[in-house]
């Protein structure tokens, strides 16, 4: 099995997928819809079992990019075809191909006009999503980087709420004005170094001044995909106006893509540069978490408010990052697939109330409990990660964070964690507005509770939050070593660099 | 006094900015502007009739026949076009024309 | 040598005020006109640095052909001028400005003109000091530059083909002349012989 | 004096079988084009097969006015690809529009040997010629529709600026003939390589690039653009749109790196500048535009300045670049032009953006087509035209050219906005009626092939990219 090139064969198996659902015709248009949602599912789980012999065949004791393909591609230029992962892609490629199935299952019956173009845009964004988390070329990474766009601006567009086409250009352009500067500095890297390889990349030392403007134009891209403060506007935009699969995907996978250009990019190819800028991410991620969290308080909209609560939590991950130790970094990471998580299941309790109600208002639930026991029970559990209860998912992230915070400044970790409070505050408060409380409203009575495919969505998402929460270790033992790796690299960087100005 | 290449240039550029001028300024009367456009070839005739006779080459004879030769025939298939403009509309004045800004 | 400064300014002057009087002229047969005087002129140019051969062709093709295409245009093109001329004047103090930049920047770099130091070794064809303009064109025309000379063949041809496809059109309800069925008419289909009965009307 | 005409075979024949179809014409009674088209299609393939299977090595003819090298074969490809294709889908609307003439496919040929006149030319004077052989064809064809009073003024107005842009090149030919003494293209990089050269020659030079700007619609010489795009006949504007700037475009490299090549520091400025002008203006005059022939115009005008950045490089790989954008801007155009021909509604032509509301409910596969186009006109990846802008940003990163990089890149995203204006269009949009069924099935080929080319460039880039690196390489002797 290690033979086979397995992270291509996940990437473009849901490609293939999507290429069989294009080619599916027929007379009636629910035969059509029918089988393109079979087939959507059928490779979304194939691919996250092909995924999982991903995880099998990982070498936790060696921070080496593994399963590694490579292929000529670009002629002329140094640019191959280069795939593999690490201890830090690892489980990011795991995590898309682990929502993918639960937002098909989830556009079941939600989504009834379009199915098939519905299908064929979620295995494409599938495929560019994990082809960018495998990536180990820059260009390469860049194609699936900004291939997303395609079909998230299709998804948003077309299945949307009222704003959608206001949301849809603004996720798109954003995104792309970020990305284009890091096109440039790509090329820049290129020659300079002669290749766009990037464990070649990793091992090259770029001169001071270039490594801060190309860590700049790094940042530009990744801050406005994380996404940060003050660019992180387009976010509650896109998560109001998206279909609820799409802003699981949104939060539960795209917002990763930036800390993971953070961790793949920014760190190991300028550590100088990382060094210098540590304050102003630090002053920026303190900012979004404090003032997004005062910000998510006062919504009167779940998803807007749970947007808000992303960009507070991605505060916690670009903090962790840049704390540059084991604890801040894998805390980062894990925070990110905890995230991924437990946001993509807010967004499925809320899309569970909204295909009922068909409003986002927080004003117009209350009383749930009443009529949605497993409900209640469900969103709950996911609030409560959401907090960081201990025992849950959430908490390893957040806990880890802030160990490494307060090893770097205690200012931060002070930040940080009246962040969590405020944190608790907001979900907490959402929870009282729409579970609990009289059921006020007359249409609200005959709601009814969670059906089996809805139970069966949010299981595999129950388990993981408590087996994350629980025994993080099956998760944290294969990122030591790359993470390891990659902050002994970045300080002997450092150690290099001051010993060339200690010799001057 | 000795006249020069320089005298030959110099009668060349005037015409030249004629013509240019003429394009300019009349931009609503195609046909003005298509005998710029002539003048301004005229122009460039005798640039480079002068530059043949004092490099003591032929070259710049035989792109002014040539020059001379596509100038007729474009001018033949301006006019046409005039003439069908007309037709549709009744009139030679193109309105945005006037857009040309150098 | 007196005389042929003088000719020379003779002929760039008229060139010169000619072509000012095409672009100014009121009405656009007077322009014609001028354009016309201006060519003759220009052919007097030509004449001055020998290029016997291409005065002539400006004065027989340009004259003859292409002036009195214009002229013929003109004329059928039934147009009140006047209100065309309309924003002339509005321009012509900004326009008049640019065009003398122009003029200058083109006077300087042109007055103090120069040859590339090797221009006078890598002539493509120089000029034969025995034969007379004509025949030395003639010579290299349909020889050495039979490539252009059949290029500008396929221009006059698309040219000739534009102008038809643009221009001509079969009217209907317009009589024609149709020679060969008039004298190919027979008695028996031109004449009918009726007899009419006296007195009683038709 | 050696004539050696081998090296011209493919015009050689264009230009006596177009002669021939004529004939035909005039002898053949009836009206229609399609025979006329077939045959052009024809021998336009032919020529093609000839360009192709020549020896690809540089070669003079007609005692070097003429060249055939590598660079040659792969933009005349190109030009006779675009040429046969547009006209291939020009039949089934032009018979709609009931202005069927069989001189159409004879004035297409025309136009197309003097594209290729261009591209091999390797003197000033058979530049000349080549280009108004191209020119006067295309003013012709522009006023095609007679009586249409749209199209008649575009044709004025095209033939006014063009041939105010012909006289500022020829004016600008004349001063480089009177400095070098040769109208020669070889002749004249060996004299200016020898040191500076004199400030006529310079403004010579700015004078034909002014006039070469023109025909490639480069900012500040692309006004016509809008107006002759607009109100030519569809058909024709997708010749437009393609064909003659392909050709002008390597007509416009070919002087600048062959006999001009050396005088880099002089012209590099003003590409820089018109590079930049070009991608500004065409991406934020577009936004604004509701007819879809006109926003195309100034995403042509865009595109040019993307790929003049690969000139303004000056260097191998830039020049690499932009024949790669060249060819994929082809694919493009062409399958966009063949969806804006099929957009009809009870037999009239539709020109509006808003026309194409909903397509992709009514016309799912059309609207899936001109989607995966506009993103590739974005440049977004995995799309072939994210490739066009990578290989000459590329350039333009190594030649240092990092203003005009940047400013590249943010224009994208402008562009990005309208392109992404159509897909909103057909995508988001409630339909309005559906589309006439196009008649025949080239409109259907033709837009399925280039959005598949399209498509399968990112996974196939070789082929294409390697050619133009052999015909880039052509330019760069030694």
């Amino acid at each position: 099995m290690t033979d086979w090139p397995l992270l291509s064969i996940v990437t473009f198996l849901p490609l293939a997928g999507a290429l069989f659902i294009l080619f599916i015709r027929d007379e009636n248009p629910d035969v059509v819809a029918r089988n393109s949602r079979n087939v959507a599912l059928l490779t979304s789980v194939a691919t996250f079992l092909v995924s999982l012999f991903v995880w099998v065949n990982f070498d936790p004791t060696t921070a080496a990019f593994q399963m590694v393909d490579q292929a000529r591609w670009l002629p002329g230029l140094n640019i191959s075809y280069h795939m593999g992962v690490d201890g830090i892609s690892l489980f990011f490629v795991l995590l898309s191909t682990f929502l993918m199935p639960i937002c098909i299952l989830s556009a079941w019956e939600a989504v009834q006009h379009r199915v098939k173009e519905y299908m064929i845009a979620f295995l494409v964004l599938e495929t560019m999503m994990v082809g960018m988390f495998c990536a180990l070329d820059m260009v390469l990474f860049y194609i699936f980087f900004e291939g997303v766009l395609i079909p998230m601006f299709i998804i948003i567009g077309v299945w949307g709420g009222s704003r959608r086409v206001y949301a849809a250009f603004k996720l798109f352009l954003y995104t792309l004005l970020g990305s284009v500067l890091m096109l440039l500095a790509m090329l820049a890297m290129y020659f300079q170094a002669g290749t766009t390889d990037i464990p070649t990349l990793m091992a090259y030392n770029f001169p001071f001044q270039l490594q801060i403007w190309l860590w700049l134009a790094f940042f530009a891209s990744f801050a406005v995909k994380i996404p940060m403060w003050p660019v992180h506007t387009w976010l509650p935009d896109a998560h109001v106006e998206a279909p609820t699969a799409g802003s699981v995907i949104l939060a539960g996978v795209l917002l990763k893509m930036g800390g993971y250009g953070l961790l793949r990019f920014s760190v190991p190819m300028f550590p100088l540069a990382t060094d210098m800028f540590v304050p102003l991410v630090y002053t920026l991620s303190v900012v979004a978490v404090i003032y997004t969290s005062l910000v998510a308080l006062v919504q009167e909209d779940i998803k807007k408010l749970i947007a808000y609560s992303s960009v507070a939590h991605m505060g916690f991950v670009t903090i962790g990052i840049f704390t540059l130790n084991q604890q801040g970094i894998e805390g980062a990471i894990f925070q990110m697939l905890s995230h991924g998580i437990v946001s993509g299941a807010l967004f499925l309790c809320v899309g569970v109330i909204y295909d009922r109600m068909h409003t986002r208002e927080i004003a117009r639930y209350g009383g749930l409990v009443t009529r949605m026991p497993k409900y209640a029970v469900i969103f709950l559990l996911f609030t409560m990660a959401s907090v960081g209860l201990p025992g849950t998912s959430g908490f390893v992230g957040e806990f880890l964070v802030l160990l490494g915070a307060f090893q770097d400044s205690s200012w931060v970790a002070f930040f940080a964690a009246s962040g969590l409070i405020l944190g608790a505050a907001y979900m907490l408060y959402l929870y009282r507005r729409v579970v609990f409380g009289k059921m006020t409203r007359e249409d609200l009575k005959s709601i009814v509770d969670l059906s089996p495919r809805e139970v069966a969505m949010f299981a595999p998402l129950i388990l993981l939050v408590f087996w994350m929460g629980i025994y993080p270790s099956s998760f944290l033992d294969l990122m030591h070593a790359s993470v390891g790796n990659l902050i002994d690299k970045y300080e002997l960087a450092l150690s290099a660099s001051g010993a060339a100005v200690a010799a001057r | 006094m000795e006249i020069g290449l320089a005298h030959y240039l110099v009668v060349a550029a005037i015409l030249f900015t004629t013509g240019v001028l003429g394009l300019f300024l009349n931009r609503k009367n195609v046909i003005i502007i298509m005998m710029s456009l002539e003048l301004m070839l005229l122009a460039v005739n005798i640039n480079l009739v002068a530059f043949s006779a004092y490099l003591q080459d032929m070259v710049g004879q035989v792109f002014t026949m040539f020059v001379l030769t596509v100038a007729a025939a474009e001018a033949a298939i301006g006019l046409a076009i005039v003439v069908i403009f007309f037709r549709n509309r009744g009139t030679i004045a193109v309105e945005e024309i006037s857009q040309m800004k150098g | 040598m007196i005389v042929q400064a003088l000719v020379f300014y003779m002929f760039a002057a008229i060139a010169v005020a000619g072509g000012v009087m095409v672009i100014s002229a009121r009405n656009p047969v007077h322009s014609v006109l001028f354009l016309i005087l201006v060519f003759f002129n220009a052919a007097g140019l030509f004449l001055l640095l020998g290029a016997e051969f291409l005065a002539m062709v400006l004065v027989v093709v340009y004259v003859g052909a292409v002036a009195v295409l214009f002229l013929f245009v003109v004329m059928m093109l039934d147009i009140n001028y006047l209100k065309l001329r309309e924003g002339f004047l509005q321009y012509l103090p900004t326009g008049a400005l640019v065009g003398l930049v122009l003029l200058v920047e083109l006077g300087l770099v042109l007055g103090s003109w120069v040859f590339a130091p090797e221009a006078p070794a890598q002539l493509a064809a120089p000029t034969p000091a025995d034969l007379t303009n004509t025949e030395a064109l003639g010579q290299i025309v349909y020889t050495q530059y039979v490539y252009l000379f059949q290029a500008a063949g396929l221009i006059l041809l698309v040219a000739m083909v534009g102008t038809i496809l643009l221009t001509l059109r079969a009217r209907d309800g317009v009589r024609r002349q149709n020679i060969s069925r008039q004298i190919s008419r027979t008695r028996e289909e031109s004449v009918e012989i009726r007899k009419v009965p006296t007195r009683g009307g038709i | 004096m050696e004539l050696n005409i081998l090296p011209a075979r493919p015009e050689i024949f264009i230009a006596l079988s177009t002669m021939a179809l004529m004939m035909i014409g005039v002898f053949r009674k009836d009206q229609g084009m399609r025979l006329h088209t077939l045959l052009a299609v024809g021998v336009m393939a032919v020529a093609g097969l000839l360009v192709l299977f020549g020896t690809g090595e540089r070669d003079l003819a007609f005692g070097g006015l003429f060249i055939a090298d590598g660079f040659a074969v792969y933009t005349k490809i190109l030009v006779l690809i675009a040429a046969a294709v547009s006209l291939v889908m020009s039949v089934g609307f032009i018979e709609r529009e009931k202005i069927e003439r069989f001189e159409y496919p004879v004035l297409v040929l025309f136009a197309t040997l003097g594209m290729m006149m261009m591209i091999s030319a390797n003197d000033l004077m058979s530049l000349y010629m080549g280009l108004e052989l191209q020119s006067l064809s295309l003013y012709i064809l522009a006023a095609y529709h007679r009586d249409n009073s749209r199209a008649t003024e575009a044709g004025l107005k095209y033939f006014v600026l063009g041939a105010l842009a012909s006289g500022l090149l020829l004016y600008g030919a004349s001063l480089v003939y009177g400095f070098a003494g040769s109208t020669s293209f070889d002749v004249l990089a060996e004299t200016f390589a020898s040191g500076e050269p004199h400030v006529g020659v310079v403004v010579g030079l700015v004078f034909v690039l002014a006039g070469l700007a023109f025909k490639i619609s480069a900012v500040p010489f692309h006004m016509w653009t809008p107006d002759v795009y607009e109100g030519a006949p569809t058909p024709v504007t997708a010749f437009f749109a393609v064909a003659p700037k392909i050709a002008a475009m390597a007509l416009l490299v070919r002087v600048m790196i062959g006999p001009f090549g050396d005088m880099i520091a002089q012209w590099q400025q003003v590409i820089i500048f018109v590079a930049a002008a070009s991608m500004i203006v065409g991406s934020f005059a577009a936004i604004t535009q509701t007819n879809i022939k006109r926003l195309m115009a100034y995403s042509s005008i865009g595109h040019v300045g993307y790929a003049l950045m690969g000139l303004a490089a000056g260097s191998e790989l830039g020049v690499r670049g932009l024949l790669v954008y060249l060819a994929i801007y082809l694919f493009m155009n062409v399958g966009a032009f063949a969806i804006i021909l099929s957009m009809r509604q009870k037999g009239r032509a539709l020109e509006g953006i808003n026309d194409l509301a909903g397509l992709s409910k009514t016309n799912p596969a059309m609207a899936l087509a001109m989607a995966v186009l506009m993103f590739s006109m974005a440049g977004i990846p995995p799309m072939a035209g994210f490739w066009s802008k990578f290989y000459v940003f590329l350039a333009a990163i190594e030649a240092n050219l990092i203003t005009l990089a940047v400013i590249g890149v943010l224009t994208s995203v402008v562009g990005a906005y309208y392109y992404l204006r159509i897909i909103k269009v057909m995508y988001f949009d409630e339909p309005t009626e559906v589309f006439d069924r196009p008649v025949g099935r080239t409109i259907g080929v033709v837009t399925a092939a280039s959005t598949i080319l399209v498509l399968v460039f990112t996974f196939i880039p070789a082929p294409l990219v390697d050619s133009a690196g052999v015909a880039a390489a052509a330019l760069f002797p030694g």
